[in-house]
């Protein structure tokens, strides 16, 4: 289908805060090496990986309306993706391009299983979730040195240690240091970000949006829904792949525990802490929980899980549709101009539709 | 899921830095030497999660050996800060943690790891941004590694004295359970070696993943084989349901078991007598062993920590000797700089650790250590044999950290 | 002879044992105006989703211009030209109401013609007003409206209402006949109604059902003045 | 055939356990259609009421069979009046919630009884099937499932409360209409999950041990089999949990526990493809 905007005035004010995001990414990019050292970089380079996969997580759920309890299958594909490649080549630049083919092939097969099976929501969850934990099984039981991939040893629950880290493409002795990753993992989340703002401007992401609001009606209208649920679900699989790419480089390791139950739920939390049916939201989300969960191991009053617990029991309580929305609500009553105001009031009834 | 969900309760505790600070402090407001820049040591181990009720022990073995250093007057007359985070059996936070001990705390030393999962996804940190790495756990053996020290028992100081008294005394055809990671699969590796050699059959070996909680199958497929003796290398708070199920199904009147891990996680207190009774193990140390060094280390551990402590076991004492080994380096070297150190270490130190003398064999980095045969009684320890100053002769044959010091490896048995 | 637009022959539709539509044979012309009437439960609903794909019969065809449009998923119907407006108000809620029309009007056209059918669209219905609020926030009415514009969009060569009129002020309805007339000038139209007032406004060929069978098909004022329709429709619009 | 005899007796265990474990989620799913991801913690919360019970000398059955459930029974009332009642209707609120709750909880009897796994010793001894000796608890967990899984039955078939419940779960009105009020409903139905997810605490208590982490093992294979089995509860616990168990230990048997849990999950994934409404969503539509 070919991609072109359709006419929409209201867009600019939408611009206008991906411009502003975007700039506030840039400068938190170049920012954060000057004002922390390595460990702060290591740190933040983690929470940019867990955005992006948030942001896969947010596009198809909260924009695709698709409900995928098993999102960490394509965080841990890419990055058993990227391992291998890495070990049995010398350059990973291949090994980079593994990371996000392979997650949009294994999408492409589950979801043509799903969508065109005409499976609801609620068991496109339970598969996608089920899917996960095969997946788990599967890998967590390869400890054997049988088990290999050219040079990769798969290691069962040990998991791939020193995967060699990104280099230069075309450079593999270059290899990048903890700066470096950082610049690739914050660039990557800016653009993966930019990447999905202008995927959703496109006519293909006004019917994707359309599809979710409605699908009888867009069926109607002569759109087939499962080809856009489809490829909505192979985008969002890719981005996690680049999510996994750069989770396994941020440890130099991968193990199965990426396909676990507590990734995929891990994921849907963010969401839905920043608010459905935005693209900053995820990201805040993600970074908020982990930052969270960092000042929960850091105080020895109580239980870290218990108080995380109060906190997201109280969370669904109190703020049941994100930050993202909240923050836009008082930002356009700060300035009362419209154009600030209905994309935030779209964002609120997409969250809430939900 | 268990495995999973160790990790998902795993992200949600960071930098939980508890014991170490808080015990540290009174000693330091105690000490003349409150003044002198703390030296700053690391530990990394699982508070709770799967492996958390072997991690916990360990930790306060550690915390109980840098008391006694610190009341020692500490070293190079510089009190010693333990900084402690808890890794809830999860291997991201392993490699977060390791990160912030190498590059925020700087610290000196690491201690800890427990899985060999986690020991292998830390220690190429740790040669990276360069920090002594000490891992303190019996295990599979044959890390030939120069920034690494490991005070544990391998199979050939403790599974070569399991295998022979099995097979002398209830036959020779053997059946192996172990965890399916590679401490299981390069265990039960030297389980069939050793039963070959002492002329005995391995029937069958099975593997099971650490979150396994349903054992009603392996245990008919092992009726079924008819061993005279099973062997287990099971890890982990699930794997105690196989010894609950296998007692349940009445296997324990029928075939007996040796285990390598049985005992590790405080199995004797947690699990009834009728389970436990019975099974042998050998270690490089036992709660029960008739030594004047172990009376002093079980008391000055129940005076820290109170009389409620589970029992303790190799891990707790090799978790103690690995903190001591360091010292002593340090000591010898009169520094803390991390080549010093090793160096020292090198030259073939000793200590006095619970089980007696314990010696650092220079060419592999592991400890030539007297080793232990106990069978379960009545949730004691009843040692059978002792073996004075086993070698690690498995990691020996293979490794030689004096020759080729660059080695970075484990190499694996080959069993054919 | 030419080929019809449309074409049902022996189409039957049962659920268990019950035949909701029986044996229905019904032809339609380019630009013709046909309207299905018939008491509650006469079948005529069920009939429609036969012919927009949602419903696939027990027996029989249906031809879309000679081709077999059984029971094929509604979307490719769509495309074959076929514009449908359900019973329910069937829009998209979290949009605005130009972009909804857009998503209309937008398949497999040009940006630049896209942009000018969703202006027209919107001119020829009153909505240009309302073009930037959201769907969602429109009175019952009006969303009716939005639907009707989206179907109009597609630029179909057949549309399929079913109870267009259905929650309408009068006002709404007149506006509504007078909108059916305009559009019969270029396309033709097939109208569920059991509104007989509204027939009688738009109505030329109509098809009445009764008890899942055609009961008579003929012009609107022979039918409406037939005895055999006057107490089925009395005799169910009694209760 | 010894052999055939302990494989089955395993089958028919394994049967047991699913549906013992299932069927509190599937109570509260069937009827609220509100998935509780803290299943694993109530029944976690269920056996250590058993062991706590058993340690202060209560005999083990009671502390099982009565304790447990009424126990954790309660627990589930107090969440429901606290937590659940205000997020109606909003099913991913309540799964956010509930993950919540299961961390919280997790947590507290972290900080109560520490982690290292406590355990409850088998009630019962070992028989013989043929040569070959096999746990006489087994046959204890069987019994359970049948009789909570028939009591339920009976309830929702022949008691006041379960025609409520059946009227409820089609339409809330037609409850009121019945005079009474729908929260009601839902409070005791949430309480009556809850109560059956602690008595598979309890029964399973001595077998797999007892730690705070322990209900995580069981949650997504509880929550497999409910959807698996559709919207009748009892039937549709039943059909899955028989599917999937006879899978489950046969391929066990024959191969590796691994291969013997994807050998489930690939069942489950591919019977939602053939029946997208669980088979009681295809076939018996109007049993219970």
């Amino acid at each position: 289908m070919k991609l072109k905007t359709l006419p929409r005035p209201r867009q600019d004010a939408g611009w206008g805060g991906a411009i502003a995001t975007v700039v506030g990414g840039l400068v938190i990019l170049f920012g954060m090496p000057m004002v922390t050292g390595t460990f702060g970089l290591l740190q933040v380079t983690v929470f940019a990986a867990l955005a992006i996969f948030a942001l896969a997580q947010g596009f198809i759920w909260g924009f695709g309306g698709i409900l995928c309890f098993g999102q960490s299958a394509f965080l841990g594909l890419g990055g058993y993706a990227y391992a291998i490649g890495a070990m049995n080549m010398t350059d990973t630049t291949g090994a980079v391009a593994l990371a996000v083919i392979v997650p949009m092939i294994f999408a492409a097969g589950l979801g043509y299983f799903m969508f065109y099976g005409r499976i609801s929501d609620a068991y496109i969850g339970v598969i996608t979730l089920t899917v996960t934990i095969i997946l788990f099984n599967l890998i967590n039981s390869t400890s054997g040195d049988i088990y290999h991939i050219g040079a990769a040893p798969l290691g069962g629950f040990n998991g791939i240690p020193s995967v060699p880290p990104l280099n230069i493409p075309g450079n593999p002795d270059d290899q990048l240091d903890p700066t470096g990753l950082w610049y690739c993992a914050m660039g990557a989340l800016i653009l993966c970000y930019i990447l999905l703002k202008w995927v959703l401007a496109t006519r293909f992401g006004r019917v994707v949006v359309a599809i979710r609001e409605n699908e009888t009606r867009a069926q109607l209208l002569g759109y087939d829904p499962r080809l856009f649920k489809l490829l909505t679900f192979v985008i969002g699989a890719g981005i996690s792949g680049v999510a996994g790419c750069l989770y396994t480089n941020w440890g130099a390791f991968i193990s199965p525990t990426v396909f676990s139950l507590t990734m995929s739920a891990q994921v849907i939390i963010y969401v839905l802490v920043g608010g459905l049916g935005t693209l900053i939201g995820p990201i805040l989300g993600a970074v908020a929980i982990q930052y969270l969960i960092t000042l929960a191991g850091g105080q020895h009053v109580i239980d870290p899980n218990l108080m995380l617990g109060i906190v997201l029991v109280a969370f669904v309580l109190l703020v049941p549709q994100g930050v993202a929305p909240v923050i836009r609500g008082s930002v356009r009553r700060l300035m009362p101009s419209r154009s600030v105001a209905t994309p935030a009031q779209a964002e609120v009834s997409q969250g809430a539709s939900q | 899921m268990s495995r999973t969900t160790d990790t998902r309760r795993g992200f949600l505790k960071m930098g939980a830095a508890l014991g170490g600070t808080a015990l540290a402090t009174p000693f330091i407001a105690r000490n003349a030497f409150a003044a002198a820049e703390p030296i700053k040591v690391g530990c990394l181990l699982d508070m709770s999660g799967a492996l958390g009720v072997s991690g916990q022990p360990m930790l306060q073995a550690t915390q109980y050996a840098v008391k006694v250093l610190n009341d020692q007057g500490g070293l190079l007359g510089r009190p010693i800060k333990l900084i402690n985070y808890d890794t809830q059996s999860s291997m991201q936070l392993y490699t977060q943690y390791a990160q912030q001990l190498a590059l925020k705390d700087k610290v000196a030393v690491v201690q800890g790891g427990i899985t060999s999962a986690s020991r292998e996804a830390i220690r190429p940190i740790f040669d990276r941004f360069k920090t002594l790495y000490f891992y303190n756990t019996q295990y599979e053996g044959g890390v030939c590694d120069r920034d690494i020290f490991c005070t544990g028992t391998t199979p050939a100081q403790t599974v070569s004295h399991i295998v022979p008294y099995a097979l002398k005394n209830w036959g020779k055809k053997v059946y192996i359970v172990a965890a399916d990671y590679n401490y299981g699969h390069i265990t039960a590796k030297w389980m069939t070696k050793y039963t070959r050699e002492g002329g005995g059959q391995v029937l069958e070996t099975d593997f099971f993943p650490l979150d396994v909680t349903d054992f009603s199958s392996a245990i008919s497929k092992i009726q079924q084989a008819a061993p005279d003796v099973v062997l287990s290398a099971m890890v982990g708070a699930n794997h105690l349901g196989f010894y609950r199920q296998w007692a349940a199904a009445g296997m324990k009147a029928k075939i007996p078991m040796a285990s390598s891990t049985f005992g590790l996680a405080n199995e004797l207190n947690s699990m009834d007598a009728s389970v436990t009774n019975g099974i042998v193990s050998a270690y490089g140390w036992y709660p029960t062993v008739n030594a004047p060094e172990t009376t002093s280390f079980l008391d000055g551990m129940t005076k820290m920590f109170g009389p409620n402590l589970p029992m303790l076991s190799e891990l707790d004492s090799a978790s103690y000797e690995g903190m001591m080994f360091w010292a002593e380096g340090v000591k010898k070297a009169g520094s803390i700089e991390r080549m010093a150190v090793i160096k020292a270490l090198e030259t073939g130190i000793s200590i006095d650790g619970p089980a007696g003398k314990a010696t650092m064999d220079p060419a592999t980095h592991h400890v030539v250590h007297n080793t232990f045969l106990a069978e379960a009684k009545d949730k004691k320890w009843d040692i059978l044999e002792n073996f004075p100053a086993s070698p690690p002769a498995d990691t020996a044959a293979v490794c030689n950290l004096l020759k080729n010091p660059r080695t970075d490896k484990q190499f694996v048995v080959e069993v054919n | 002879m030419s080929v019809p637009l449309l074409e049902a022959r022996n189409v039957t539709m049962r659920f268990g044992g019950v035949a909701a539509v029986q044996d229905v044979n019904l032809v339609l012309g380019e630009v013709e105006l046909r309207c299905l009437i018939g008491p509650n439960g006469a079948g005529k609903s069920t009939f429609f989703k036969i012919l927009t794909g949602q419903l696939k019969p027990t027996e029989g065809v249906v031809l879309f211009r000679g081709q077999d449009i059984t029971g094929s998923h509604p979307h490719v119907i769509a495309r074959l030209g076929v514009g449908i407006k359900t019973q329910v108000p069937n829009v998209f809620n979290g949009l605005t109401v130009r972009e909804g029309i857009g998503i209309a009007a937008g398949r497999k056209k040009s940006l630049r013609r896209a942009r000018q059918i969703v202006e027209e669209t919107m001119e020829l219905l009153q909505l240009t007003a309302i073009a930037d609020r959201m769907v969602g926030q429109l009175a019952h009415g009006q969303r009716q409206w939005v639907e009707i514009a989206s179907v109009l969009a597609q630029e179909p060569d057949l549309i399929l209402l079913d109870e267009p009129a259905a929650g309408m002020t009068h006002e709404e309805v007149l506006r509504t006949a007078d909108l059916i007339r305009e559009i019969n000038k270029k396309q033709a139209l097939v109208v569920v109604e059991h509104d007989m007032q509204f027939i009688r406004m738009i109505g030329k060929t109509v098809t009445v059902f009764n008890r899942g069978k055609i009961l008579i098909e003929n012009q609107v004022d022979a039918v409406l003045a037939d005895p055999g329709v006057r107490d089925v429709y009395l005799g169910k619009q009694a209760h | 055939m010894d052999l055939i005899g302990l494989v089955g007796f395993n089958v028919l265990v394994g049967i047991g356990t699913i549906a013992l474990i299932t069927v509190g989620l599937g109570v509260i799913y069937g009827m609220m259609k509100i998935i509780n991801l803290a299943h694993g913690e109530f029944m976690m919360l269920g056996a250590y009421a058993t062991y706590v019970s058993t340690s202060h000398g209560i005999n083990i059955w009671i502390a099982m069979i009565i304790i447990a459930p009424l126990f954790v029974g309660l627990v589930g009332l107090v969440v429901e009046r606290c937590l659940i009642r205000f997020l109606y209707g909003r099913m991913i609120d309540t799964m956010l919630a509930t993950w919540g709750l299961s961390l919280g909880l997790i947590g507290l009897m972290t900080s109560i009884f520490g982690n290292d796994p406590r355990g409850v010793a088998t009630p019962v001894g070992s028989f013989s099937i043929g040569h070959y000796a096999a746990s006489l608890y087994g046959v204890v967990i069987i019994v359970v499932a049948l009789l909570s899984l028939a009591g339920l039955y009976a309830m929702l078939r022949f008691t006041r409360y379960g025609l409520i419940v059946r009227a409820t779960m089609q339409n809330a009105n037609m409850a009121a209409a019945l005079g009474v009020a729908p929260p009601t409903i839902y409070m005791s139905t949430f309480a009556l999950g809850a109560a059956l997810a602690g008595l598979a605490g309890g029964i399973l208590a001595p077998i797999s041990g007892v730690s705070p982490v322990m209900g995580s093992a069981f949650i997504a294979k509880a929550f497999i089999t409910v959807l698996g089995g559709g919207a009748a509860i009892v039937t549709g616990t039943s059909l899955a949990s028989a599917l999937f168990g006879f899978i489950n230990i046969i391929v066990s048997f024959k191969s590796t526990p691994v291969i013997g849990e994807v050998a489930l999950l690939v069942a489950a994934v591919v019977m939602i493809r053939i029946l997208p409404q669980g088979i009681t969503g295809r076939f018996l539509r109007r049993s219970l």
